[in-house]
């Protein structure tokens, strides 16, 4: 048949979201020198396509284009509901930020090409047209290909610094993430094996509850947790995160865990819900809590701030899988329904915020000291009183104290809890929130602390970095004081087992 | 829509300072006065207006929903004013105090920007008109308060915010399992509708009742949740005198006031026998602090440990569910602040102008600081209970309430604390009157040697004890507090 | 009958990467465990084209053939890496020496 | 005429066999790298010759026949400089000089 | 039939014996050889597979270049592995494990429904419109097309990462070492005189790929192995990596793909989508580009970062 006829109105922004960035890269490599200018160039613009790709999304639901015109099962289709629309307007605002923070720190001396300026910038690149691409493809075999994608595009950015524990965390980065997708490639096998198709929406109607789908479903959801860091396969990230430049961690921790934590869903709620059973949506909890519980304690003894930051990702990213269980337990009394389901897409989405703004303020921080030696940071608070603040909002996010949208997405998550009995998961979360208090105040107090004489910064800390730092910051408390618009717009398209829940 | 807009505008007269002073330079200390003073009789004069078309039965509220059902909700109701007006009026008077009492000291932009901060949580817990309104301004109260608690960044300032921050982030634990596990079974509370909470067993009920009331009494200082209160006094003067006599004290009584009245509703709490317990606890807290206080040397620690049994007076006039007692209970929110904040100026003055920390130093206080000592007196008879200081008139009530609500042990607990508050009081008003300062000739009488601190420092105790004075004077007036506390009790809570 | 003969080998292959995947220590054979295991999946997959009638189903052989050479990309940034690594520290493992 | 042609792959065939399995045998046996070199070029090689000369009969075009003994060549030149090099390093390192790159 | 199924049976053992034998090897020389001798086995069980292009991928980029790869770097590290393996039990049980994984793959292949789901109607519908004649190619660059354009830029960016570990100083530089060998050694005559044959067949391997098996990543990968042979055989060196020729000629195949693609957008009313007309032309040309890209991206991946200066 001829290829369909174009798919309906309206400019496929869809495609532009990720032409966009991979053309940047391919771009940026011939460029060398200009690289970095062609990134500042980009980063906005693709922030704008981001937010009409939203507004497109808000208005006419949810958008599918199928690629090339040929449509599943033989084509690629891509997808944008509202999950979708949230996840690349929050991939292009932290990257808007983190373009912002690090224009300073990766810039080749004029009319010379340096390796971290050229590199930096292309794999950020290359790394965003991969998370778009993640986010928006709607078939799991090119989403295999996304996801290797961005593994080799993160991979190089944690060593960027070729030193010796960072090429080490490379590669036992790179080691779990491809036993990760291979993982994920076996159960795409075995899923087309049985229903000879991989586009999403169609394996939604056909897949039934049978062994070969169990095992397909187990296989590609041990390959992402592999990639996701989820407790007990988190050994890999700590060292990575931590040893990467502070630009570089910022969009490791808060976007790169998100692809693979965005796939599960994508995965246990539209591809295969009738198949999930409610026990293994309590196991996947169950990891998670240990996550919470062995990242928080973790974090508390560590003496460096950016494993500090790093253990406290590996505890964040516990509390987006306690919604697995909690969906579809709201229960009458809610004048919302998916509460769960919103709220924990709410908090990867504030935890991407927070994150990011406070590997920057880490950066910062070793940068004006030196070290980031927790105890030794005495009377920073004094120096950098901008980037302390950032920290601490940043912080509030993690705790889900208000004002910060880690408390909105707390609160749904708790009172679904509690509304559908199933209380433990609340109890996980509570202690979760007091040891994440243990850690965040433990790395405020030095900072706050007075010294006889005034600490100041060893090298000069420019003002753009720091207000890069506070707008990301401010990201995170502006999610918890208006959380009206996401919300709504997660709702368009949502899939029905985030309200009847899975199994 | 105007109605809408009075609650955002108080609000905002407290947080927009706050803002801007993080963002002004160290030495700009003329343009963050300003900014000061002005939000504070800006709120005032908002206060002011709004104080009599509430009371001819005006209502505002503002809503908008943060997620679609579960409202973000500021109403300002008769309750809501008592406790607004409180901090309004304080936070002037203690602004002007704190800025002579800083004098030149560092990181000021820092600390009164939180200051400002804590001032606007206090008066959005007072303006919350949902559970998760309430909830949001406590928290953001406990991180406003923590920086002030730490703002001399030593050791032992830390520990102290470190203990405060386990205390108050714990009770927030508990307040919150409380709030979400009745949110979850009934949808999101509102303090209008009341009786929301009828159809729950008595089970959920006390447990639920006992989440909430635990995770408030750790701001309210009550036994034995109260050791971070002496332990923050470490903080400067002001921290001590607004929080600890108005804000996060109060707060936390406030919130035990909403539960009981709004949440539960003084009906249900009696139907299941939850009254009891809690006047037992407060009792208990009021005649524990008292003792301590007795034992205490430091003046601000013995002011702490009175602060601690004061407040549990409002918790025990609520818990009777009498009328009369509930009025007892909500005027002595307004009674308290006045006089314990004069305590704290003058324990302030005296440590600021004749570094007297000890009560044992306090000899012929009043004879080198006649007006500072003389704004104590009046406020310490006042915490006594002497007529015609205001804490009599709310001591009174109590009294009457208790007996209405057949509690007789009631009395026994009131005169045995206001003995004991005579017996830790009194000591420091006769060293200050009736013993010759040292290095003296015992008997003789000496010129007045009178040695005022700053006018800044003398001015506050001495108004807040003039009003202190007025309450008790003209209480029958319909705008003073207790007559305030009347219209709330018949008018909103038809007792 | 050939195609699941194949597809029988292909999940032995699995198991046979995997362990070397999970065992070996040095970094090369780590690699190199891993490429068995990413061609017993694409075996599998060639497998389950074959049972689709003779000269199989071409969509799945694409797919494998995008596998392979995504397979050679990530070897190859692994190969680098230990390189770099047994130049920086002289020795080709990822973990630190235990104890 | 069928029958012949079948007769003839089959001889052809199985005397390529013979020779392979000789070359198994002989790189097995066979006490060090030079002489299993030997045997491994000249056995295989004739074996294969042999194989593809019985399988052209069997092929339907002319073309198809040129390429079977196009990769008869390629394998003779492959085995050729892959011995000589294989024989070099051998020899550097029985000379006891270190065993760079047999260049 | 036996005998066929008599030849499966004993490729199969030899499979799993050369598998089992590259895993367990003493020494890593013994396990990349073992390796390399699998990927030829595998590409044989591919054309039993009825997959011939997956044969020739497999043969030459699974045997052949990873089979470079591991040989290359096992040379330059000659350090055995110092941090002690699981222990005996420790092993048992992970192997013991990998047997259920293993156990339960084949299970979940033996219950694969019956009449087995398959696109080759879809394929024999929709391939007319290409005017390519082989299926493979036309899922690859048609239907598929965005996988294979995720997959080039996967290629582009594993190389940015090879090219990331090169120190500063020598950022610009040459990769790789410089291969010099005696003029009229052996591998000097091989390296002069299979080149132009290479070429022959990687462009007749591009040329039929659009109607019989073969394709863009099959050719690009025998003129890479192409062109490092003559590097090898020190008749040329690798270019420096700042050179901006060597850079276009690597962004060539990525270029003309998402030109084309976006072209596809305003022309054939789908990004990637090519106008029925001038499907086959478009198609040759992106997959022209496209194979020089990856022979010149594999190259330099086995090559390796940044060694020497320009």
């Amino acid at each position: 048949m001829p290829p369909v006829a174009a798919p309906e109105a309206g400019f496929p922004w869809i495609v532009l979201a990720i032409l966009l960035p991979l053309a940047g890269m391919v771009a940026a490599l011939p460029l060398g020198r200009h690289a970095r200018a062609l990134a500042l160039l980009l980063i906005p613009a693709g922030l704008v396509v981001a937010l009409l790709l939203a507004a497109q999304v808000w208005r006419e639901g949810e958008v599918t284009y199928a690629l090339g015109g040929w449509t599943p099962p033989l084509g690629i289709a891509l997808r944008a509901d509202g999950f979708s629309a949230v996840m690349v307007v929050t991939t292009a605002v932290v990257l808007l930020g983190v373009a912002l923070f690090a224009q300073s720190s990766f810039r080749a001396p004029p009319g010379e090409e340096t390796r971290a300026a050229l590199l930096f910038w292309a794999l950020l690149l290359g790394l965003w047209g991969a998370l778009n691409a993640a986010f928006l493809g709607n078939d799991l075999f090119n989403l295999y290909v996304a996801l290797e994608l961005l593994t080799l595009a993160a991979v190089p950015m944690a060593s960027l610094e070729a030193r010796a524990e960072t090429l080490a965390a490379a590669l036992r980065y790179l080691f779990f993430a491809l036993a990760g997708s291979v993982l994920y490639l076996l159960g795409a096998v075995l899923l087309y094996g049985a229903y000879g198709t991989l586009d999403i929406t169609l394996l939604a109607e056909r897949a039934g509850p049978e062994p070969v789908t169990w095992a397909a479903a187990a296989l590609m959801t041990a390959g992402l947790l592999a990639k996701t860091a989820l407790f007990p396969l988190h050994l890999w990230l700590p060292p990575a995160h931590a040893g990467a430049p502070a630009a570089a961690s910022a969009v490791l921790s808060a976007l790169v865990v998100k692809a693979s934590f965005f796939l599960v869903l994508r995965l246990w709620f539209d591809a295969l819900p009738g198949v999930m059973t409610a026990a293994a949506g309590q196991l996947l909890a169950a990891l998670g809590a240990g996550a919470i519980l062995f990242g928080s304690v973790l974090a508390l003894h560590q003496v460096r701030m950016k494993l500090l930051v790093a253990y406290s990702t590996v505890a964040q990213l516990g509390y987006l899988f306690l919604m697995v269980p909690l969906a579809g337990g709201g229960g009458a009394a809610q004048p919302w329904d998916a509460g769960a389901w919103s709220g924990g897409v709410l908090h990867a989405v504030s935890h991407a915020f927070a994150k990011a703004a406070m590997f920057l303020a880490a950066g910062l921080f070793l940068r004006a000291a030196g070290h980031d030696r927790i105890a030794e940071l005495r009377g920073m608070g004094a120096a950098l009183p901008m980037v302390t603040l950032a920290f601490g909002l940043a912080g509030l996010s993690l705790l889900g104290l208000p004002p910060s949208g880690g408390f909105i997405a707390k609160w749904l998550l708790l009172t679904t809890a509690m509304a559908s009995g199933q209380w433990w998961w609340a109890l996980v979360m509570f202690a979760g929130g007091l040891l994440a208090a243990g850690y965040v105040f433990r790395a405020l107090t030095p900072l706050l602390a007075r010294t006889e004489t005034p600490v100041l910064p060893g090298r000069p800390v420019p003002r753009h970095q720091q207000w890069a730092v506070l707008g990301l910051a401010l990201c995170s408390v502006a999610l918890g004081v208006a959380p009206l618009m996401p919300f709504a717009l997660l709702q368009v398209g949502r899939p029905e087992a985030a309200e009847e829940g899975i199994g | 829509m105007r109605g809408a807009l009075l609650p955002l505008l108080v609000l905002a007269t407290s947080l927009v300072p706050a803002v801007v002073i993080f963002f002004l330079s160290e030495h700009a200390w003329r343009t963050r006065t300003a900014i000061n003073i002005a939000g504070a009789v800006g709120k005032l004069a908002l206060v002011a207006y709004m104080l009599d078309s509430v009371a001819a039965g005006a209502e505002y509220e503002l809503r908008f929903p943060l997620v679609p059902g579960l409202d973000f909700l500021l109403r300002v109701d008769a309750l809501a004013l008592l406790f607004v007006t409180l901090s309004a009026a304080l936070w002037l008077l203690t602004t002007i105090y704190a800025i002579a009492y800083l004098g030149e000291g560092p990181h000021q932009s820092r600390f009164f920007g939180f200051f400002s901060l804590c001032v606007a949580a206090t008066t959005g817990i007072a303006l919350s008109g949902s559970l998760i309104t309430f909830f949001i301004f406590y928290e953001l109260l406990t991180l406003s308060t923590w920086p002030l608690v730490v703002h001399r960044g030593d050791g032992e300032s830390f520990a102290a915010g470190r203990k405060y921050l386990a205390y108050t982030l714990g009770g927030s634990t508990s307040l919150l399992l409380g709030i979400v596990w009745l949110e979850g079974l009934v949808g999101p509370i509102e303090f209008t509708r009341h009786g929301t909470l009828a159809g729950l067993d008595s089970a959920t009920l006390g447990i639920c009742f006992l989440l909430l009331v635990g995770g408030l009494a750790v701001k309210a200082a009550i036994v034995p949740l109260h050791a971070w209160l002496p332990a923050a006094m470490v903080a400067p003067a002001p921290v001590s005198a607004l929080l600890h006599a108005v804000a996060v004290v109060k707060a936390g009584a406030f919130g035990i006031l909403r539960v009981v009245l709004d949440v539960f509703g003084i009906g249900l709490v009696q139907a299941e026998g939850l009254g009891v317990p809690l006047a037992a606890m407060a009792s208990l807290t009021i005649l524990y602090g008292s003792l301590r206080a007795l034992a205490q040397d430091d003046i601000k620690r013995r002011l702490a440990f009175s602060t601690v049994s004061q407040v549990s007076y409002i918790t025990l006039g609520v818990a009777l569910a009498g009328p009369v007692a509930a009025v007892g209970g909500l005027v002595h929110l307004v009674h308290q602040g006045l006089m314990k904040i004069t305590l704290f100026f003058c324990a302030g003055a005296l440590a600021e102008t004749l570094h007297i920390h000890k009560v044992g130093e306090m000899d012929g206080a009043g004879r080198r600081m006649p007006l500072t000592m003389l704004a104590f007196s009046i406020a310490a008879l006042g915490m006594i209970g002497v007529p015609p200081v205001a804490g009599f008139v709310s001591k009174w009530y109590l009294g009457v309430g208790g007996l209405q609500a057949g509690q007789v042990w009631v009395i026994f607990v009131l005169a045995g604390s206001s003995l004991l508050n005579a017996a830790y009081f009194l000591p420091l008003v006769y060293r200050a009157w009736f013993v010759p300062p040292p290095g003296e000739r015992a008997g003789g009488w000496t010129p007045l040697l009178a040695r005022e601190g700053h006018w800044g420092l003398v001015l506050p105790p001495v108004a807040t004890a003039a009003v202190a004075l007025a309450a008790g004077l003209f209480a029958a007036v319909a705008l003073s507090p207790l007559g305030w506390a009347r219209l709330i009790v018949a008018r909103d809570y038809g007792l | 009958m050939t195609a699941t003969l194949y597809g029988l080998t292909g999940a032995a292959l699995v198991g046979i990467g995997l362990y070397g995947l999970i065992v070996r220590r040095h970094a090369l054979r780590r690699l190199l465990a891993f490429n068995l295991l990413g061609s017993g999946v694409f075996l599998l997959f060639g497998a389950v084209a074959e049972r689709a009638g003779p000269g199989g189903d071409p969509v799945p052989h694409a797919m494998i053939i995008t596998g392979i050479v995504v397979a050679l990309a990530a070897t190859a940034l692994g190969v680098a890496l230990v390189l770099h690594l047994a130049r920086e520290t002289g020795r080709a493992e990822p973990d630190p020496p235990e104890g | 005429m069928r029958l012949a042609l079948d007769l003839f792959t089959i001889l052809c065939v199985s005397a390529g066999g013979v020779f392979f399995l000789a070359a198994t045998i002989g790189m097995l046996r066979f006490p060090d790298t030079l002489t299993r070199l030997h045997a491994l070029t000249k056995a295989d090689n004739l074996g294969l010759g042999l194989v593809v000369l019985g399988l052209l009969p069997r092929m339907e075009g002319v073309a198809e026949a040129l390429k079977l003994v196009g990769i008869w060549l390629l394998a003779l030149l492959a085995a050729a400089t892959v011995a000589q090099l294989v024989a070099r390093a051998a020899l550097r390192e029985t000379a006891g000089q270190p065993g760079g790159p047999p260049r | 039939m036996t005998a066929l199924w008599l030849l499966d049976l004993c490729l199969v053992a030899v499979i799993l014996a050369v598998a089992l034998s590259a895993v367990a090897a003493r020494d890593l020389f013994a396990a990349t050889v073992f390796f390399v001798a699998y990927g030829l086995l595998i590409a044989l069980a591919w054309v039993r597979l009825d997959a011939v292009d997956v044969a020739l991928a497999e043969a030459a980029i699974g045997a052949g270049l990873t089979g470079v790869l591991l040989l290359g770097v096992t040379a330059r590290v000659h350090m055995e592995a110092r941090t002690p393996g699981p222990g005996r039990g420790m092993r048992l049980a992970i192997g013991a494990g990998c047997a259920a994984v293993s156990v339960a793959l084949a299970a979940a292949v033996l219950s694969l429904p019956v009449p087995a789901p398959s696109l080759v109607p879809a394929v024999e519908a929709a391939i007319p419109a290409t005017g390519l004649g082989n299926p493979v190619t036309a899922v690859l660059l048609a239907f598929r097309g965005y996988d294979t354009l995720l997959e080039t830029l996967v290629l582009l960016l594993a190389l940015l990462g090879v090219w990331s570990l090169a120190p500063d100083r020598l950022w610009g530089g040459r990769p790789g070492l410089r291969h010099r060998a005696r003029p009229e050694g052996t591998l000097a005559w091989l390296g002069r005189l299979l080149p132009p044959i290479g070429l022959l067949v990687g462009v007749y391997v591009f040329w039929i790929g659009s109607d019989q098996p073969g394709g863009a990543f099959q050719a690009g990968t025998i003129l890479a192995a192409v062109w490092l042979l003559a590097i090898m055989a020190g008749l040329s060196d690798a270019p420096p990596v700042r050179s901006l020729a060597l850079r276009l000629v690597l962004v060539a195949g990525p270029v003309v793909f998402l030109g084309i693609g976006t072209a596809g957008l305003f022309v054939a009313g789908a990004f990637l989508g090519y106008p029925p007309a001038a499907a086959k032309t478009l198609i040759v040309t992106v997959e022209a580009a496209l194979t020089l890209s990856i022979a010149a991206t594999l190259a330099l991946l086995v090559a390796g970062a940044p060694e020497r200066a320009p």
